[in-house]
Formats: C-alpha cells, structure tokens, sequence
C-alpha cells in the first residue's frame, strides 16, 4: 500500500515530463497533421540552449531559458516549416520521412556544436531536495505541464489566433475561403508546436542527460501519447500521459522497466482497439 | 414477400445533434425511389446508415427482411446493396477499365485475383457500353473530366449487379443531355432492381420519380407521388422558408 | 557510350536478364569474397526493400517496423545454427547431464537447461519453415487488429516503429533466451558446409540472388494482377474499396504478411552471411533506413525498392570507409533531398531525364508537358 | 512507363555493381605493396566514430593513434613505422565484424586494436579467430572468455567486481542494491555478486535493470530508497547513468549514507552527469588520471598536449594505449609480425605502464592489473582510495574463487 502510494506521484511527474514533450505534437502533429520526427532534436534544442545560457546566467538558467528556448526551438520549426514541410502538406508518410533525415542532420549538428559527450545543466539550489518521495524538480516540472497546457487551452479557446487555428485544423478549404490566411496559421502553429518542444527541453535538463541523442529517448513515447489521446485533442493529450505515466510507474514498480516498456505498448494496442482513433476524437463527416 | 428495404425507427446522433430522428421507410422491390428534403435533412445521412457508413444510435434497417445492423461496409456491399457518393471517387491511377473491372470482381474468391486479368468480362464490356467510356478504357481515370468520373461511377455501381443501388446526387453539374441519359438509364435499371436517388434537381424528380420521401431535420416529412408531394402544404412551407420563388429547385 | 545506348534500347524481360547475368555470373567472378560478401549483405536488405515496396509503394502501409519480421527470420535461422554447432561440438557442450548441448551464451547466461522454445529448432525443416511462418503469423494477427479498426497511415507507422522497439526491449531482456544485446553470432557452418570457406560465401550470394530474383518476379505478378490493382485501390482510396464489397482490412494484411515474410526470409539469409544476428539490427533506426532506402531508389517502383537498399548499402559501406562523421549529414541530406525534390526516387529522376532527352531528340512534343513530369 | 522504369533501375543495378568492383580492387592492390612491408606495418584501428558508443570509444581511438605515434617517433617497430587503418564501427556489432573482415582481408592489417561494447567483441571474435588474425580489446568486461586470437587489456571481474565488492565489504556495507542496463556484462556482474554476498554474509535488496538508453529513474529510485540499502552497485551503461544520479541526487540520496559504486563511469562520464550530482561515490577501475606513476605523468601530459588541455584521460583510454605498447613489445620480441609469432612472445611480457606494472597472462591472453578504488573529487577527478597492492592475476572463470564456482562452467 505504502509503495501505492509513493508510485502515484512518480507516475504523474512521469506523465507530466510525457505531455511536456508530446504537448507540442498536439500542434505540429494534431493541428496540421505532420509527423514530426524532429521533434526530437528541438526537444534536444531546448536542452542545449538552456547550457548555452549557463554562462550568462550561472544556476538561474533553467528560469531564464524557458521563453529563449521556446524563441529558439520555436524559430527552427518554423524554418523547417517554411523551407520544406510547407510543400508536403496531404502527405503525412512523406514529412515523417523528411524529418527523420532533418533530425539525422540536426544531431550529427549538435555533435559537431557541442562534442559527442554529455553537457551539465545546474539544476538552481531551491529546486534540490523534496517532499517525501516527490523531488523539487519533478514538481517543477509538473506545475510548468500544468501551466503549459494551460496557457495552450487558453490560445486555442480564447484567442483570435487560437480559433482561427483550430478552424483551419477542423476544415481547411472552408477556413482559407472564410478569409483565414492558412499559410500564416501554419507556420503559427509550427512555431509554437516546435517552441512547446524547446520548453520540454528545457525541463527534461532536470532529471536527463544533455546530449546530441537526447531527443531519440523522447519521440516514440511522444508520439503514443498523442496517438492515445487522439489527433489535436488536448484534453486527449492531458489524459493519455496521465494514463501512460501511472501505467508506466505502477507496470514498473510491480516487474521492471523493460517489461513495463513492452506492457505499455501491448497496452496501446488493445486500447486502439477499442477506440482506433483515440480518447478523443473531432468527427468529420467526410469520406477519407 | 417483404418489401426489399425497410427502415424502422431509425435514429442518429452526431455529438448531441440528432442527424435522423425516428425514420421509417419501406421501398419495395422495382422502385425508383427519390429521396429529397433541404440541407441537413438527413438524406445522406440515411444512405450512410443503409450501407454501414455510419452506426445509427436506435432502430434498425432490413434488407428483404434481413437486418443489417452490425455489419460492415463490404458485408452490405455482398448481401447487394450498392452506392455512389456526391464526390464521386474513382481510382485515379487505375485505367478506367481497371476501375470497372475491380468493381465487377469482388465475387470471384481472393485466391483467383492473385492472377493477371486477361480480356475483358461480359459485365465489364457492358457497363462500358452502358457509360459511353469504351473509348476512355484504357486511360487512367485520373484524366477524366467531371462529369466523366460521374458516370465511371455509375458504371462501377452497375457492374457490382447490385440489388438495390443507392445514388447520392447523380446528375449535380451534368449537362441537360446527360441528366436525361441518365434517368432513362436509373428507369431502365430500376425495371428489375430498386434505385434510391437523394437528387435536388426538381425536372429530374418530376421526369422520372416513381415515389418520393420528403425528409425534413431527421423526420419523414411527407412521402407519395411527386404531384402528393408537392401538393403537400409541410413540403411547400419547408422549402418556401428557405426560397421564395420556385419550390423545389436544381441546386444544393 | 555505344553500350549505354546499347542497354537503354533493351526492353523489360531484357534487362532483368542482364541484370541477373551481371548478379550471377558476372559479381561472383568478378568481386573478391569479402566485396561480394557485402553484396549479399545489401541484396538481403534488397529483399526487405521489396517487401517494403510492396507495402509501402503499392499498398500505402509505412510500415516501420520491418526490422521485428528481419529479426524473426533471422533469429529462426541463428538459433537453429546454434544448435547444430552446440551438438557437434562436444567441448561447448553443457556439464550439467545428458540433456541437449547448450549454446555458448546461454553457458555463461547460467541457462541451465535447453529452453523449450529453443528446442524444435534443432530441427532444420522446422526452423525454415518459422523463417517464413513466424513473421507471418505474426504480421497476420497484428495486421487483422489494426487494419480492421482502420489504424491506418501515420497512426500504423507509428505503431509500427512503437512495435520495433518493444520487440527489441524484449529481446535484450529475455538474455538466456535470445543472447540479449550480443545477440547470436559466433557461427560455424550451415548445413554441413563450412561458413568461413570462400565457396560457401560464394554459394551463399548465388542463393541470396536468387531468392531475391524469384521473390522479384513474384511480386511483380502480384502488382501486376488484379490483386495488385485493388492493392493500389485500397492505397489511394480505402474507404472507397469497401463499397466495391472487397474488405481493405483482408487486402491490407496479405500484402504486410506477404512483406513480413519477405523480411524473414531477407533475415534467416543475412545470419550465415553476415555471421550476426542481434537487437541491433531491428529496431527503430535500421528499421527506418530501408524505408529511406526505398524511397531514394523510388517506391512506387518495385525495382526502385531493390535498387534504393543496394545503393544505399553500398554508400553506407563506402562513405563511412572514407569519412565516418559525415555520413549522417549526408544520410540525412540525400534523404531532405530526394523526399523534396524526387519524390519517385531514382528510379523516377532517370524516368524523367529520359523523357527530356527524347523530347529534346523530338521537339515536336511540347516542352510544358516534360516540365510538368519533372516536377 | 513500366519499361522505362526497368530499364533505369537495370542501368544503375549495373553501375552499382561495376562501383562495387572498383572499389574492391584499389585498396586491394595498394594493401598488397604495404602489408608485408618494406618500411611500414598496417595496423587496425576499429572503434565506433559514429552513433551512441561513439561518445566513448572515440577518444580510445586518439589513446591508440597517440601511442602509435610516440612508437613512430621512437623509430617504429622492427624498424618500420606503424600506419594505422581506422574504421568506423557505427555502435552497430554487424559493422565491427564487416569492417573487421575489411581491416584483415583486403587491408592485411599486422593486427587491430578496437571495440567497447561485448556485444562488438562478440560479433568479432568468429571473424579474428577465423583468420587467425589479433584484436586488442581495451575495455573491462564480464570475463568468462578466453579467445586465443584476442589479448584483453582491460579488467576481467577478479580484477574490477570482485575488488569493489571487497572495497565494500571492509567498509562494512552489508546489505547492497543492484542497479544495471540490461545487457550481459550488468548481469553477468550481478551474479558474480550474488554469489560473493552468498559467501560473504552480505544480503542483495534488489536488483534491476533498466533498457540501455533508459532515462525515467523515478521508480527505480523509489525502489533503491524504500529497500534503505547500505550500498548501491551500479552497472549502468551511458547517458542512463546521467538521469539516474540526477533522479537519485533530487531524491534526497548522498554519497555519505548510501555509496553508489559505478563500474562504467570514468572521467569523461563525470561533467556530462554533474560534478554536484556523483562526488563522493565510489568508483572501481585500475586506472585514474591521478594515478601517481611516473609513465601516468608523461602519458596525461602528452594526451592533453595532443588533444587539448581540457581533455581527461581514463581507464579505458589507457588500455587502448597499453594494448599499442604491448603489441609492439610482443613483436620485439617476436621479432616478426606473425601472429601465432608474435601470440608465442606475448606471454609474460611485462610494461610499467600509467597504472603500474602490467604483465601478459600467456594462459589466457588477459593482463595482470592492480584494482583501485577512487572517489569522484568535487573537481571531476577522481582519487583513489584504495588499491589492491599488487598486480591481481586475471581469471576470467573465477577459478581460483571457491564460492564463483557454480557460475562459470553453466
């Protein structure tokens, strides 16, 4: 029962450190349908821009690199957006393809930046010790999911931007003949998907390694976490890494962390089939 | 003998909205049967749910006496039900022929497509003939104009054989000549099968419809012959809020 | 250049003929052991190419996860191998009584006693036939519980590459059973002719060539019937395909058995030409290089699919000889490349540099229309 | 269409095979002229450049190519300089027996220094005993091997395992935890251990593995602090050893009240964890940067002169270097490069090295070497703590230990 109970808060950072990563996926992936396997390396983006800035600002770095990491990851999901995924739009097989290779550029990148081994990120003093079995820094990391989704709910629903996003998301041809700038809408929504990215980065410097490889560990949980909590939904997103965290910690704690891997693919599978599409799901009435 | 579609109680609910709202409907066999109403009637709709598209939350549909409830999409296409869609979707990189033919073969057992097709069928030669594309046959559909690809998708409906063919908005966008060629080809159809026609195009209606159900936000808002029809004051009040002139009119 | 105008005038039938001479009779002479050892090693990867081809080019299905079928074929192959050099080797053999001899790593794995999973595969007709049945069996029952709930597209692929991992997470863990990260290597001979030997590895390309070959023409049937016709269908249009009364989900899972297969066979023959087997080799990673594979030599063409695994193979080799660092830039780049600016691959670029060339030859056709196949 | 497909696809199939051909010869050709050599000796330098392990096993590379070149410039060997062949083997075991192949076949290399990973020594080992050709192996690793045709300069467990455990035991940590990536020498060593705690009154808590490549520790720390063990072993591998002492670090765990002892991190592992997050663990090696021997002092200070200040050097780096040295003495004293040669002369071969007196065990092809325990200092160095004494005798099957006696034979 004790173990119970000290598990649950270690499945719930685990699930906030999985919607940290997968929230920006919900944009690049759920919103415009690109399977972004670059994610990654902005992810890894995030991570080195919060090393670069040590320098400048010692153990206050983590704070200080969440909004540059955001402008930086942020910035190169838009040039990519610009340079090449804007001609691929319809051909989601296709731009997991090309990503893949961008991702193979950008780590090979980092490698040459930064050398092969892995960087340090102080972790600031107050984010050192815990409550009970719960660490400063998984708590950390938990208020920022919880602010993040926050803030993504509120541009999606409260904003002009946000709605206008979510019109071109639900019906593209209508959207552009209402007026909306689909093309402007597009590299909005891959500005912020891959910025979300660079913030996750920023987190993961907390409990991870900083390498060039950093993003490889991240980007299969992330995308199962949207797959389960169904295209663009946030409230999806929100569910599934709570869901896949808890599951992960308990399948962990009662077996180990390589049978807990496999129970928690086998998991998604049943669960796809009963419901192929997700948690939830916005219905269309199309054909295809 | 029951009657070869029947509809009972037919409910739809698409996230709260519901879509068909306790439809009944009967269509005997040998019907030219015309399904109209204003948009968000719920005619598709009532098509989807008749070849397994969508899941009605109540009700069932019989097809001569047997429910459909449950199964899926080819299942209803093998017992003969068979359909065409408002966008017409064809197979663009398969010739026209190819498109035909891959319609007319779903009977033959999985084993024995696994050969090459070697000339043409009799069903095939037929809904060529029938399409007036024996020229285009070996022309990869993806060139085909508009209202090329509409008839394509007739001829691929006919060479399924089917019992009852269901065809959503057939003529929109064709020429006065073609509408023609093609309500004479539905009658002639309709001789030995049953045809279902969602179709706005009212001289289309008057010319060829045999019976007609009128559907108004998810409910039978009245049902008989075009002149009942249109004779029927609901009918008139219905379109009348949406156009003040004529009643019924071309266009969706 | 006589040759190359030569060649280029040969039809279809012709040049599968040249190309099988130059594979059989030419390489084999030509190539020294080790050079045509790695040819072998890239017509393997050839063969899960085709499969993916298949799939992918002519049925739509990006599936990621081709390393899990390669792994079962090859660790089909691997453990039999195991086996029969365990048995004839008195002094690998186990101290532990008169059961079966062990293999070596499950000697210092502390695996005691052979494996029940293990044991059917001393025999070779059985563990031939897992070769091909295992990653079927497998691709059916996964095929049949995603397609039929429409898990299509991206959604397949990413499960697809979520399922590599798993099965590599699996391997690694189960140590006794499989040999865990090291795999299975350490091969002597394969039925009853010694692996090291020149002639053996010769023999071995010939076969690996010819089940690629006939594996080729197969496939090519298949596109090429009607079969193959409804595959396109069900590529470009699924939901369609059900109104034509055909279930997509039945068609689907054939043509990803069928590809899986492949992938099997492919691995039960890189084992005793490579002389390794291990988790390495089928995740995510080598998984996703032979789909880029097949799309640089161009999917929607099954020889694009052969020739993209050969080259990129033989890049693989030569590029990393000569400078190991930039491989990955390049990799990457020859991949941004060809995904944005040929989409259909090589095979497609030579398609259209030839159609330029005849429209140049005849300036009769308008130029708009070579523009236009181009881009 | 379809005619035009076959015909390029068939064009360039050609092609690629006439590349391959070419290919094939040149290096052949010019191999031939060098490998029996009038002036030069070939020798094989194969270690991952590329992927994961490249992190680690690139900068045993510049430990080896340093080596050569200080034999270069000390004449070379027998007279003849030595030309080193590098090749990448990705972090992919496959790649290490190909280019293995590459490096004896086509390029006759005298022998081959290179691999990390188990996994890379396994896929090679077929290929080198096949040829009868040599592979010096710089890494500790889980013993229980002995190949004629591989001299192992890093530590078997008698020499690394065994004396951490001992280590443990006179600072009277009685009850341990067993943490490790879950590949073969983690759990090889975990049995090892369990058996010494068996003969030794020691009690295991638990043990775990985790993916290599893993990074959520949050769990597995909960495990390590609910069970309150005195001592921690840690066999984790790579960048899993970053999030692990992160996560264990944040949890509230100190080196004073519970040790964790790593046997695969070194020096260059210590930035990319965190100075703050690993000082004062325990570490079990044979060699440290600050191991004080004079041939430690020149071999530090040429390293950084090559390669930079900035640079550390570690236990395996050290190894990879040795292995140079060795070789080249083996075939002084071979007087040719011959393998079964130079195999003969290698036994009781004995270098002052950096970490002391090595000597070649000719019955197993595996080195004396002396076991140092050190503590990771707040600067990133690491100081020893203890040491055996004297050079331990490699037994790879722990013959000599009583209690290890049901592991090895299976």
């Amino acid at each position: 029962m004790e173990a119970f109970v000290n598990q649950l808060p270690i499945g719930i950072s685990i699930g906030a450190v999985l919607l940290l990563i997968a929230l920006g996926l919900t944009f690049t992936f759920g919103q415009m349908g690109v399977i972004n396997m670059a994610h990654g390396e902005f992810i890894m983006a995030g991570a080195y821009t919060a090393y670069l800035l040590q320098d400048l600002t010692g153990r206050m770095a983590v704070i200080v690199a969440l909004p540059v990491a955001f402008a930086v990851a942020g910035l190169m999901g838009l040039i990519l957006e610009r340079t090449a995924i804007r001609h691929f739009y319809g051909r989601p097989l296709d731009t997991l393809l090309l990503t893949w290779g961008v991702s193979l550029v950008l780590q090979q990148l980092a490698r040459d930046l930064f050398g092969a081994p892995n960087v340090q990120v102080q972790a600031p003093a107050w984010l050192q010790g815990g409550i009970g079995t719960l660490p400063y820094n998984r708590l950390f990391i938990f208020v920022l999911a919880l602010l993040t989704v926050a803030g993504v709910w509120a541009y999606l629903n409260r904003t002009g931007q946000g709605r206008r996003m979510q019109a071109v998301m639900q019906n593209r041809g209508l959207a552009a003949v209402s007026g909306i700038d689909t093309g402007r809408v597009d590299q909005r929504t891959f500005f912020i998907g891959s910025g979300l990215a660079g913030v996750a980065g920023v987190a993961l410097t907390l409990i991870g390694p900083v390498g060039p490889t950093l993003g490889t560990y991240y980007i299969v949980d992330a995308f199962l976490v949207v797959v389960a909590g169904g295209l663009g939904s946030l409230l999806g997103a929100v569910v599934a890494a709570a869901g896949l965290g808890l599951l992960n910690s308990y399948a962990e704690f009662w077996s180990d962390a390589s049978l807990a891997k496999v129970i928690v693919f086998a998991v998604i599978v049943a669960f796809l089939q009963v419901r192929p599409q997700g948690l939830f799901v916005l219905r269309s009435r199309a054909l295809s | 003998m029951s009657p070869i579609i029947e509809v009972r109680g037919l409910s739809v609910v698409f996230d709260g909205f519901r879509a068909l709202d306790g439809v009944d409907l009967t269509v005997e066999r040998g019907e030219l049967r015309f399904l109209i109403g204003p948009n968000g009637a719920g005619k598709t709709t009532l098509i989807d749910v008749v070849t397994g598209l969508t899941r009605p939350a109540s009700g069932e549909v019989l097809l001569a006496g047997r429910s459909l409830t449950g199964l899926r999409e080819h299942q209803i296409v093998r017992l003969g039900v068979g359909r065409t869609f408002q966008t017409s979707v064809v197979f663009e990189e398969l010739t026209v022929l190819e498109n035909l033919d891959l319609a007319a073969a779903f009977r033959r057992p999985l084993l024995s497509l696994a050969r090459r097709r070697r000339g043409v069928s009799e069903t095939v030669a037929e809904a060529l003939e029938t399409t007036g594309l024996a020229g285009l046959a070996d022309r990869p559909a993806g060139v085909l104009s508009h209202g090329q690809r509409q008839w394509l998708e007739i001829g691929m409906l006919l060479a399924q054989r089917p019992e009852v063919l269901l065809l959503d908005e057939p003529v929109a966008g064709m020429s006065r000549a073609e509408r023609e060629r093609t309500g004479e080809l539905l009658t002639s159809v309709a001789r030995d099968r049953t045809v279902i026609v969602v179709e706005h195009d009212m001289e289309f209606l008057r010319r060829y419809a045999s019976q007609v159900t009128v559907l108004h936000e998810g409910r039978v808002l009245a049902e008989g012959s075009v002149e009942e029809v249109r004779g029927d004051p609901r009918v008139q009040e219905v379109y009348i809020g949406r156009r003040k002139d004529d009643a019924v009119s071309a266009g969706s | 250049m006589n040759a190359v105008t030569n060649l280029a005038r040969l039809r279809g039938p012709g040049i599968f003929a040249v190309v099988a001479a130059l594979a059989l009779v030419v390489a084999p002479l030509a190539l020294e052991p080790f050079r045509l050892g790695l040819l072998a090693k890239y017509l393997c990867f050839a063969i899960v190419a085709l499969g993916i081809g298949l799939a992918w080019g002519q049925g739509g299905m990006l599936t990621l996860g081709q390393g899990v079928f390669f792994g079962l074929g090859g660790y089909a192959m691997g453990m039999h191998l195991k086996l029969v050099e365990a048995s004839s080797l008195p002094s690998s053999g186990s101290s532990s009584g008169g059961g079966p001899a062990l293999p070596d790593f499950m000697v210092w794995s502390g695996v005691e006693e052979l494996p029940a999973l293990w044991a059917p595969f001393a025999d070779p007709v059985f563990a031939l036939a897992m070769v091909v049945a295992g990653p079927v069996l497998i691709a059916t029952v996964l095929g049949l519980l995603v397609f039929r709930q429409r898990v299509r597209g991206a959604y397949f692929a990413i499960l697809t590459q979520a399922l590599a991992a798993a099965f590599v997470i699996l391997l690694v863990g189960q140590q006794g059973l499989t040999g865990g990260t090291n795999g299975l290597t350490n091969f002597f001979e394969l039925f009853g002719r010694d692996l090291a030997d020149d002639s053996t590895q010769r023999g071995l390309y010939i076969v690996v060539a010819l089940v690629l070959g006939v594996l080729y023409l197969g496939a090519r049937q298949l596109v090429n019937s009607r079969f193959g016709r409804l595959l396109v269908a069900v590529r470009d249009g699924e939901d369609r395909v059900r109104f034509l009364g055909y279930d997509p989900a039945v068609v689907k899972t054939i043509v990803f058995a069928i590809s899986a297969g492949m992938a099997g066979l492919a691995g039960a023959l890189f084992v005793p030409v490579v002389g390794i087997i291990s988790p390495a080799l089928l995740g995510v990673v080598p998984s996703l290089e032979l789909v880029v594979a097949v799309a640089v030599g161009g999917r929607f063409a099954l020889a694009g699919a052969v020739l993209g695994a050969v080259v990129m193979g033989y890049a693989k080799t030569s590029f990393s000889e000569q400078f190991a660092d930039g491989w990955l830039y390049l990799q990457g780049a020859l991949f941004i490349l060809v995904m944005t600016l040929a989409p259909k691959g090589l095979v497609g670029l030579a398609a259209s540099a030839r159609e330029a060339l005849a429209a140049r030859r005849r300036p009769a056709v308008p130029a708009s229309r070579t523009v236009k196949e181009i881009a | 269409m379809r005619n035009s497909v076959w015909r390029s696809g068939a064009a360039l199939a050609a092609l690629a095979i006439a590349l391959a051909a070419c290919g094939g010869e040149a290096p052949a050709n010019e191999s031939g002229a060098a490998a029996g050599g009038d002036d030069t000796i070939k020798v094989g330098i194969l270690h991952s450049l590329s992927g994961t392990m490249a992190i680690s096993e690139v900068t045993v590379r510049d430990a080896e190519l340093l080596a050569i070149e200080e034999i270069n410039k000390a004449g070379g060997v027998l007279g003849k300089q030595l030309v080193p062949v590098v090749e990448d083997g990705a972090s992919d075991w496959p790649t290490f027996a190909e280019k293995a192949t590459k490096l004896i076949r086509q390029d006759k290399v005298a022998t081959t220094f290179g691999g990390w990973t188990s996994a890379s020594r396994k896929a090679m080992l077929p290929v080198f005993e096949r040829s009868k050709a040599l592979l010096w192996y710089p890494v500790q690793y889980e013993g229980l091997e002995s190949s004629p045709y591989i001299f192992y300069t890093g530590a078997t467990t008698n020499q690394q395992i065994i004396p951490g455990l001992d280590y443990l035991k006179e600072q009277g940590k009685k009850k341990l935890f067993l943490v490790g990536s879950d590949y073969v020498f983690p759990r090889t060593a975990n049995k090892i251990i369990k058996a010494y705690a068996a003969a030794n009154g020691m009690e295991i808590l638990g043990e775990e593995y985790t993916p290599l490549g893993h990074t959520e520790y949050g769990t597995l720390t909960n495990k390590v602090v609910q069970a309150k063990p005195d001592a921690v072993f840690n066999t984790l591998n790579g960048d899993s050893n970053v999030a692990f002492f992160k996560q264990l670090k944040s949890a509230g765990v100190t080196a004073e009240e519970m040790p964790v002892l790593s046997v695969s991190v070194a020096e260059e592992e210590v930035t990319g964890i965190g100075v703050d997050n690993i000082a004062g663990h325990p570490v079990a090696w044979n060699y440290y940067q600050t191991t004080d021997t004079p041939a430690n002092k020149k071999f530090v200070e040429a390293f950084k002169a090559r390669y930079g200040a900035a640079k550390v050097t570690s236990d395996p780096m050290e190894a990879g270097y040795n292995a140079v040295y060795l070789w080249a003495e083996a075939v002084k004293k071979a007087g040719t490069v011959e393998v079964e040669a130079v195999r003969k002369a290698a036994g009781g071969i004995a270098l002052e090295r950096p970490e002391g007196l090595v000597t070649i065990d000719g019955e197993n092809q595996h080195m004396y070497k002396t076991a140092r325990i050190g503590i990771i200092q707040p600067d990133g160095l690491i100081k020893e703590v203890w040491n055996s004494g004297e050079p331990i005798k490699p037994d790879p099957y722990l013959k000599g230990y009583p209690w290890a006696s049901g592991l090895a034979a299976g």
